[in-house]
């Protein structure tokens, strides 16, 4: 639904970005904000249930800005595996390891200063280092229009084919390494 | 003898080119007696004996056949009385010495300037050939002291060499004798003094080793034997009082615990020391003078199992080796400016043609000098040379006082041209050999007096005796300097014998004030053999002392009537009559005549003390000995020390004849006949180099004048400088034999006022002038004189000396002997502390610090691993942060 | 569009993920922060994509999401185990690699 | 058979020992009297065959050796391939410059084994100690043969591993940390050397390890002098470490201390002289302009090592460390003989080498049996050996007169040469610098004397303390130590008298070895 929606304003972007007045801008900063602020409630909340719910809606607004860029089955997938099998089992490690539903004292490392410097660092060379080299490059208008599942599949089981496949069976290694790992015995 | 003289031109005697087996008698001798010395009756003292026998036959057949050559008379009664050189003489010459290069000569005589010319002119094309590159298919190691047989091929290149400029490289051999120009050929007499050559040195040569084959910087060490009048006046004088000594010790050292090694370090003595005078090489005069400092070293430590021996040993050791720095840069010095040789002969003849610049001379002399002063006890180096007394006392008479200590002396005779160009002798008034000889000469003689220890008095005379030589040698005398050497072997040898003669009577204590007195009566042999040998060293005519000692004075030119003035006119028998000395250049040595003269007196005067205590008065050993109180009384801790180390040797067998608190009594007849030959040699010896004025005036043939400086003095051989000669004065000898006796006197009677005002003072010679009249009438006008020259020897014998030489001895014993103690400590102190602070802190801290580094930054880094993912994480995170802005801003 | 406004989001998602991992001692909210760090690069991945109008991007974001997937599972799993076997799932108690 | 041996020669005398090692290796360890028997034997077999190979000797130079072996084979050179694909080849060959170590390390090995016969050192196992003197053996002969760069490296190497295990297992209470440190050292020093060996093979671009090829291709080719002098310094700290000159010998004193008595000798007699070996063996002749620039700096670190070991000594308080100190002064005299680069130095320095070899040697021989009896090598304890062990107290004072240079023994044909080198050095070096390092290196020569003496003093005159006194143990020398002194005692005083033995052998290829010093 919300995919939709947002397609609905896609078109529109599409229509008034002649007039100057960008939708999809305003869009993407609520999304954005909307995710940062979730993402940093997420890494600070002392209760751990709500930090999985917080991430939820982190996933939600990556899935949004998937379909901003055009990247529909990227979103789907997003929904579908993030929110739908991730979560679920974020939460039931949440569940296994017993942790309390309120809040709890002692999430945090002591030294938060080391955490925010590092991330503020990263950030900073991150942050120079793409404004140096995108400076002002802009997405191509045309590039807007939905990428067709179809091209996804034909490059996926044509080009990368052989990563498919050893993701696949990187998946069944982590399957049953996870069984074997969390397996009581 | 001219004859003979002639006939000999044709050949080098046998003995000249085989001399090598003097040295190697005892070296083989050394040997057996390590073997198998202890399995013998006699302990290996009869393998001594007889090697020592076989090098004193050889020797004195050597000697016998150089004599024989020069001649054992000069030739003054065959020629012409007026004694002027014609030039039909060297014509003569020429004829009869077959290959002597005819030289011509402007004026007659020897003079300087000419002699030095035709000196030029005999030697300009000559270099010593050398015996490795003499023939190339034969040059290799063969080395003659080990026996390789001499080839006789030689005398080949010895003719060639003779008689033409481009001398004897085809020898046949390696092995090959060099004369330049035949020493029989200089027999021949050309004038009363102007031997046109004389004395050339035959020299038997090997390869030793070569090094730089086929390169510029070629160079081939030869081994050899060079025979000279020189080399034969040592081998004389160190085979007949090392033989002397050896028979000496079968005696005293009898019943030593070491008996057999005391033989063999003799024996090696005596090869060392011969192997060091024949050396045809400065590289093997090294070789020898080193092997003659271990022997010596041996020696003094004899009985190391009391430490202030073998700490005198190590003191004479490592002097010398301070000394032999010099030594080596010397001869290095030396190898390099004579264009690598260490031929002495060619080193010698370069310097002598001027071929060696005379900064190299100059640095090579003053070197050597170093070496000479340690080895020859020269003042500063000196200090050794009393300790050494530790050792037996027939050591310290045949290596310290005779033989060893003078190798020093020798070198500057064997490499004379060297000193004589290094030092300039002919053109000054004074120079560092002659100071430094002055300065010891006096130094020496005035610490002899305040010895107790009677060696520790014959030491520093010997000290200053050796003074004397290096001091005539400095002054240009060289026929003085070798005389004195030659006689003060003979008297100081007899009088260290004599010295341990007294010490075996008187329970082995050399101290002469507690322990000795009177001695006279109850040794007669020792005690007048004990007197020639001291009439000799204070110059008593005619005893050989005078000789040497008045020669080295007229040496100076001081005194009027004995300097040169005129070039060549070496006999004036008008005015020079009494006594032939040789003398040095223009310059006349006012100073080193001084410190001579005052030596002279000084010498009288200490060596009456000696025989005063010693000899004169009553034996006061008797019960004293026992409770050793005498060791209160000593004023020298040193000669405390050395007392007690004499002590404590193994006892003799006659100490049970004698005992404690027994009288003494007469030495056996081993060590009295020893005595008796070295006092009737120092009594006789002086008469070999009489001046000629002196024989005609006594009578005598005149060819017995001067004969010691014919036999030993080079002339005309372009190897040796050419040296004016002094003209001998009465009115010298008169004075300075004068000199000697007023200071006997002097000295006596101070002493006998002294005994007489207080009999219990410091010396019990008591009652000394009541017993023996003709004492008493000496007594007397020593008295006399005493009041007459109140001022003389109350400064002199009561004042000055005293306190001058103590201050002296203090000076000695406290500050030299302190800076070289304090040198030892503060190598050891600064050797410890950088031992401990820079090699195990900073260097080798650097090695561990750099381990330790490696610790620490793991130490650092294992903080890092800690196991904590999330430090992982971050430094995972912030290391690619940081890397990324390093090569976004830095790159 | 600038291109630069979903690479900046990114960056600071990016940011704020490597953060929860430095800081959080829950093992569970460690793994979180991981998928936050991932879903980061997904953008970054699919906004290249588009730039460039190309599928490979969103091919690539696949397959991420699904080695995101099996990495949780992996991830769980340990956690679970670690939580057996110390009753606590603090990640600051296991050092076990501490030298 | 002659033709056999021409061509096989040196390989077989090399190689020999490690036949003995086969053979003992297949013996258990607890046949000790067979193992003593099987290395004595091979010692003495590799010695004798070495002995004989080496009469061959006829004062050839390597260059003209090989040129001789195109025609036929020729007793001492061989040439053959090796590892083509680094252009090693196994080029080995004996020359005036070789011939006395390979001479020195054939008669001492035997010696060494012969005193091991009776002198195995705690913890035992006679098998894998003398398997590793065997193969010691092999190593040394192998590196004074080689005439390749990469063959002398491995050689050079494979010396290395005994000496550490020799250290380290047989050694005294600080075994390890001594160990270890030689090991360290000594293999900083040939990475190093290894990298110089390497750059010069790039740099000259000749495609070949040999090394009269280096020296050709050096000599003609164009390296830039700069060049030129930083790979003689790899080399130098290579062959420094391992001589080993002044400020890189602090592994010396605590690997001498630390090792077994035969270790000891090995190291003091051979292995030290790997280092000097090397620098006139491959440095000087390879990169003779480099060593012009070198030489200065060479030579003031020896004079400075002569007085600095010889302060040490003063300072030690343990008889083997002072001993280990003096080898520090003692190379101190071949480095300076080195440095002079004249063939006079040169020479001095081979001798100086031959002599340390045989007189160090004897000296930690002594110490070693000192040690046996007393218990103790600390001086201020010792004392009165003369009185308890007189020929070992007179054997020790020859020894300590032979290593404070006294002429007439071995010892000062090392001396004084090369002070006298010193003099006069080589056209391009300075005279005034030489001549200030000749002063000092005379001067040295007196607190050699010093220490030596004081040594003497201390241990063999005087009276034994009370400790000692009625001590059973305290023996004098016994047959095994007697057999395998008297030749070093021998050749010390023969040497002393007659050096031309190995001045004459040295010194045709001391002149080769500086053909090319200063011809640029």
């Amino acid at each position: 639904m919300i995919a939709s929606l947002l397609e609905i304003g896609l078109a529109q972007t599409q229509e008034l970005s002649s007039v100057g007045f960008d939708l999809v801008n305003v869009f993407f900063g609520l999304i954005a904000v909307v995710a940062i602020a979730a993402a940093l409630k997420m890494v600070s909340t002392a209760n751990v249930v709500h930090a999985a719910l917080y991430l939820l809606v982190v996933l939600s607004s990556v899935a949004a800005v998937y379909v901003l860029l055009g990247a529909e089955f990227a979103a789907a997938t997003q929904v579908l595996v993030y929110l739908g099998a991730i979560m679920v089992l974020m939460l039931f490690g949440v569940m296994l390891t017993r942790a309390k539903i309120g809040k709890e004292t002692d999430l945090d490392y002591e030294h938060r200063w080391v955490g925010v410097l590092v991330g503020i660092l990263m950030f900073a060379v991150m942050g120079y280092s793409l404004i140096e080299e995108f400076g002002d490059q802009k997405i191509p208008n045309d590039n807007y229009a939905p990428i067709q599942t179809e091209a996804v599949a034909n490059e996926i089981f044509s080009t990368y084919i052989v990563p498919f496949e050893a993701l696949s069976v990187l998946l069944l290694a982590a399957l049953i390494g996870a069984v074997v790992v969390a397996r009581k015995d | 003898m001219f004859l003979a003289a002639a006939e000999a031109a044709s050949e080098t005697p046998w003995i000249f080119e085989n001399i090598w087996i003097v040295p190697a008698i005892p070296a083989l001798s050394f040997l057996l007696i390590i073997a198998i010395g202890k399995r013998l009756p006699m302990k290996g003292s009869e393998i001594g004996l007889a090697s020592i026998a076989a090098v004193f036959a050889l020797s004195m057949f050597a000697t016998y056949t150089w004599v024989d050559q020069i001649g054992f008379t000069g030739g003054h009664s065959e020629e012409s009385a007026e004694g002027d050189t014609g030039d039909a003489e060297y014509s003569e010459t020429e004829s009869l010495g077959g290959g002597v290069q005819s030289v011509v000569l402007d004026t007659p005589g020897f003079a300087a300037a000419e002699g030095d010319e035709s000196s030029e002119e005999k030697t300009e094309s000559k270099p010593v050939p050398n015996a490795c590159f003499a023939d190339e298919d034969t040059g290799d190691s063969d080395d003659a002291e080990y026996g390789d047989d001499v080839d006789s091929a030689d005398k080949d290149a010895e003719s060639q060499s003779s008689d033409e400029t481009d001398s004897g490289t085809e020898a046949s051999a390696g092995i090959q004798t060099v004369s330049l120009t035949n020493p029989s050929g200089s027999s021949v007499y050309a004038a009363s003094d102007g031997y046109e050559t004389r004395g050339e040195a035959i020299i038997t040569d090997t390869c030793w080793f070569k090094t730089g084959a086929d390169s510029s910087t070629a160079s081939g060490i030869s081994v050899g034997t060079l025979v000279d009048g020189q080399s034969i006046m040592m081998l004389f004088v160190v085979s007949i009082i090392s033989g002397l000594v050896h028979i000496y010790s079968t005696d005293y050292v009898n019943g030593d615990r070491r008996y057999t090694h005391y033989f063999a370090f003799l024996s090696l003595f005596t090869a060392a020391m011969l192997f060091m005078v024949l050396s045809s090489s400065t590289l093997q005069l090294i070789v020898g003078w080193e092997l003659v400092g271990v022997c010596s070293f041996g020696l003094i430590g004899h009985w190391w199992e009391e430490k202030p021996n073998s700490d005198a040993a190590l003191k004479a050791f490592l002097t010398n080796r301070v000394g032999d720095i010099g030594l080596l840069i010397g001869m290095i010095v030396l190898y390099f400016g004579a264009e690598r040789t260490f031929d002495i002969a060619e080193i010698n003849r370069q310097a002598v043609a001027g071929e060696i610049n005379q900064l190299h001379l100059s640095v090579a002399a003053l070197c050597l000098m170093t070496a000479i002063m340690s080895k020859s006890g020269q003042f500063v180096l000196h200090t050794w040379l009393p300790d050494a007394m530790a050792g037996p006392t027939p050591v310290s008479a045949l290596i310290h006082a005779a033989t060893m200590v003078v190798a020093g002396v020798y070198m500057i005779g064997r490499l004379y041209p060297v000193f004589w160009e290094g030092f300039m002798m002919p053109g000054t008034n004074l120079n560092a050999m002659a100071f430094i000889g002055g300065l010891t000469t006096v130094g020496g003689g005035l610490l002899a007096f305040v010895q107790r220890d009677i060696k520790k008095v014959l030491a520093y005379s010997t000290v200053s005796q050796l003074g004397y030589m290096v001091l005539a040698l400095g002054m240009g005398a060289y026929t003085a300097g070798m005389f004195h050497l030659f006689t003060h072997a003979f008297f100081k040898a007899c009088l260290f014998l004599g010295a341990g003669s007294v010490s075996h009577a008187c329970h082995h204590s050399f101290d002469m004030k507690s322990d000795m007195g009177g001695l006279r009566k109850y040794m007669p042999k020792t005690f007048w053999t004990f007197m020639i040998g001291t009439g000799a060293l204070m110059g008593i005519p005619p005893l050989a002392g005078f000789w040497s000692k008045d020669e080295i004075l007229v040496g100076a030119q001081v005194w009027p009537g004995t300097s040169s003035e005129k070039p060549g006119a070496f006999v004036d028998d008008g005015e020079g009559f009494w006594l032939a000395a040789t003398g040095g250049g223009d310059g006349t040595f006012t100073i080193p005549f001084i410190f001579g003269c005052i030596t002279a007196a000084l010498t009288a005067a200490y060596m009456t003390r000696v025989i005063m205590l010693t000899f004169f008065g009553e034996y006061r050993g008797g019960g004293a000995h026992d409770d050793h109180g005498h060791d209160d009384a000593h004023d020298t801790h040193a000669a405390a020390d050395h007392d007690d180390a004499h002590d404590t040797h193994d006892a003799h067998g006659h100490d049970d004849a004698h005992g404690h608190g027994g009288l003494p009594h007469e030495s056996g007849s081993r060590i009295t006949i020893p005595l008796m030959i070295l006092a009737f040699m120092a009594s006789v010896v002086g008469f070999l180099n009489m001046p000629s004025g002196f024989v005609k005036a006594l009578g005598l043939p005149e060819g017995w004048a001067h004969r010691f400086e014919d036999w030993v003095e080079p002339v005309g051989t372009g190897q040796f400088p050419a040296i004016d000669h002094a003209k001998p004065s009465l009115s010298l000898a008169v004075f300075a034999t004068g000199l000697g006796l007023i200071s006997i006197l002097v000295v006596r009677g101070y002493y006998m006022k002294l005994f007489a005002k207080d009999p219990m003072a410091t010396e019990y010679t008591d009652g000394l002038a009541s017993k023996f009249p003709p004492l008493r009438a000496l007594h007397n006008v020593l008295e006399n004189k005493y009041y007459l020259d109140h001022l003389y020897s109350g400064v002199i014998a009561g004042g000055t000396t005293g306190p001058l030489a103590r201050a002296a001895y203090w000076v000695n014993q406290n500050i030299l002997d302190g800076i070289i103690n304090t040198v030892g400590k503060t190598g050891v102190l600064l050797g410890r502390f950088i031992y401990r602070f820079f090699d195990q802190g900073v260097v080798d801290g650097a090695v561990n610090s750099s381990g330790q580094a490696a610790g620490l930054s793991g130490q650092f880094l294992r903080g890092v691993q800690s196991g904590q993912v999330r430090n992982y994480a971050t430094l995972m995170f912030g290391a690619t942060a940081l890397i990324v802005a390093v090569f976004m801003f830095a790159v | 569009m600038y291109l630069n406004q979903f690479l900046i989001f990114s960056a600071i998602l990016f940011c704020i993920g490597v953060y929860g991992v430095l800081v959080r001692k829950n093992g569970v909210l460690v793994l979180m922060s991981i998928e936050l760090i991932l879903n980061a690069v997904n953008i970054n991945l699919v906004a290249f994509g588009t730039f460039h109008g190309q599928a490979a991007g969103q091919v690539f974001a696949l397959f991420v999401i699904a080695v995101a997937a099996a990495e949780v599972g992996v991830g769980l799993a340990i956690v679970l185990l670690i939580y057996r076997n110390r009753r606590s799932i603090d990640v600051s108690e296991a050092d076990l690699l501490k030298g | 058979m002659t033709e056999f041996l021409n061509e096989w020669g040196i390989t077989i005398m090399v190689f020999l020992p490690l036949l003995g090692v086969a053979a003992m290796m297949l013996i258990p360890k607890e046949a000790e009297g067979s193992h003593k028997a099987i290395a004595l034997g091979t010692a003495l077999v590799t010695g004798g065959f070495g002995a004989w190979l080496l009469t061959k000797f006829d004062d050839l130079s390597v260059e003209e050796l090989a040129a001789l072996n195109e025609t036929g084979n020729v007793p001492l050179y061989e040439s053959r391939q090796w590892i083509p694909t680094i252009k090693a080849s196994f080029d080995v060959a004996i020359d005036g410059m070789s011939l006395p170590l390979i001479a020195l390390t054939l008669l001492v090995t035997p010696l060494v084994i012969i005193y091991s016969l009776n002198h195995i050192p705690k913890p035992g196992n006679a098998k894998m100690f003398l398997i590793l003197m065997l193969v010691l053996h092999t190593g040394m002969l192998g590196t004074f043969v080689a005439q390749d760069l990469v063959l002398f490296f491995v050689f050079f190497e494979v010396v290395l591993l005994p000496m550490y295990f020799m250290i380290g297992v047989w050694g005294g209470p600080d075994r390890l940390y001594a160990s270890i440190k030689f090991f360290l050292y000594t293999l900083f020093g040939s990475a190093l050397m290894l990298v110089s060996f390497l750059a010069l093979f790039a740099q000259t671009g000749q495609e070949t390890f040999n090394l009269v090829g280096l020296a050709e291709a050096v000599a003609s080719g164009d390296i830039p002098l700069g060049t030129q002098v930083l790979i003689f310094g790899g080399m130098f700290m290579g062959f420094g470490i391992k001589v080993p000159m002044f400020p890189f010998h602090t592994w010396l004193p605590d690997a001498h201390t630390q090792a077994p008595t035969q270790g000891s000798v090995i190291l003091a007699a051979v292995l030290l002289k790997l280092g000097t070996y090397g620098f006139i063996r491959i440095a000087l002749p390879i990169l003779p302009d480099a060593a012009v620039e070198w030489a200065p700096w060479i030579g003031g670190l020896a004079v400075i090592g002569i007085i600095y070991g010889a302060l040490g000594c003063l300072a030690q308080t343990d008889m083997k460390r002072l001993i280990a100190f003096s080898s520090v002064a003692h190379m101190g005299y071949v480095m300076l003989g080195i440095a002079t680069l004249t063939d006079f130095g040169i020479n001095a320095a081979i001798f100086g080498m031959v002599a340390h070899g045989l007189i160090t040697g004897m000296l930690f021989f002594i110490a070693g049996s000192i040690k046996d009896r007393y218990h103790t090598l600390e001086i201020k304890r010792l004392g009165g050996l003369l009185v308890q062990a007189p020929r070992l107290g007179w054997i020790l004072g020859l020894c300590t007169m032979a290593s404070l240079g006294l002429p007439g023994l071995a010892g000062f044909w090392g001396e004084f040469p090369a002070i006298l080198a010193a003099y006069q050095p080589a056209e391009p070096l300075s005279e005034e610098l030489f001549r200030v390092y000749m002063v000092i290196a005379a001067i040295g020569t007196v607190l050699a004397a010093a220490y030596l003496l004081w040594l003497l003093q201390r241990t063999a005159f005087g009276t034994p303390s009370d400790e000692f006194k009625d001590d059973p143990e305290i023996v004098d020398v016994k047959l095994t130590e007697w057999i395998s002194w008297v030749p070093l005692l021998i050749l010390i005083l023969v040497l002393g008298f007659v050096p031309g033995l190995i001045f004459d052998i040295t010194d045709s290829s001391a002149v080769e070895a500086l053909k090319n010093i200063g011809v640029k």
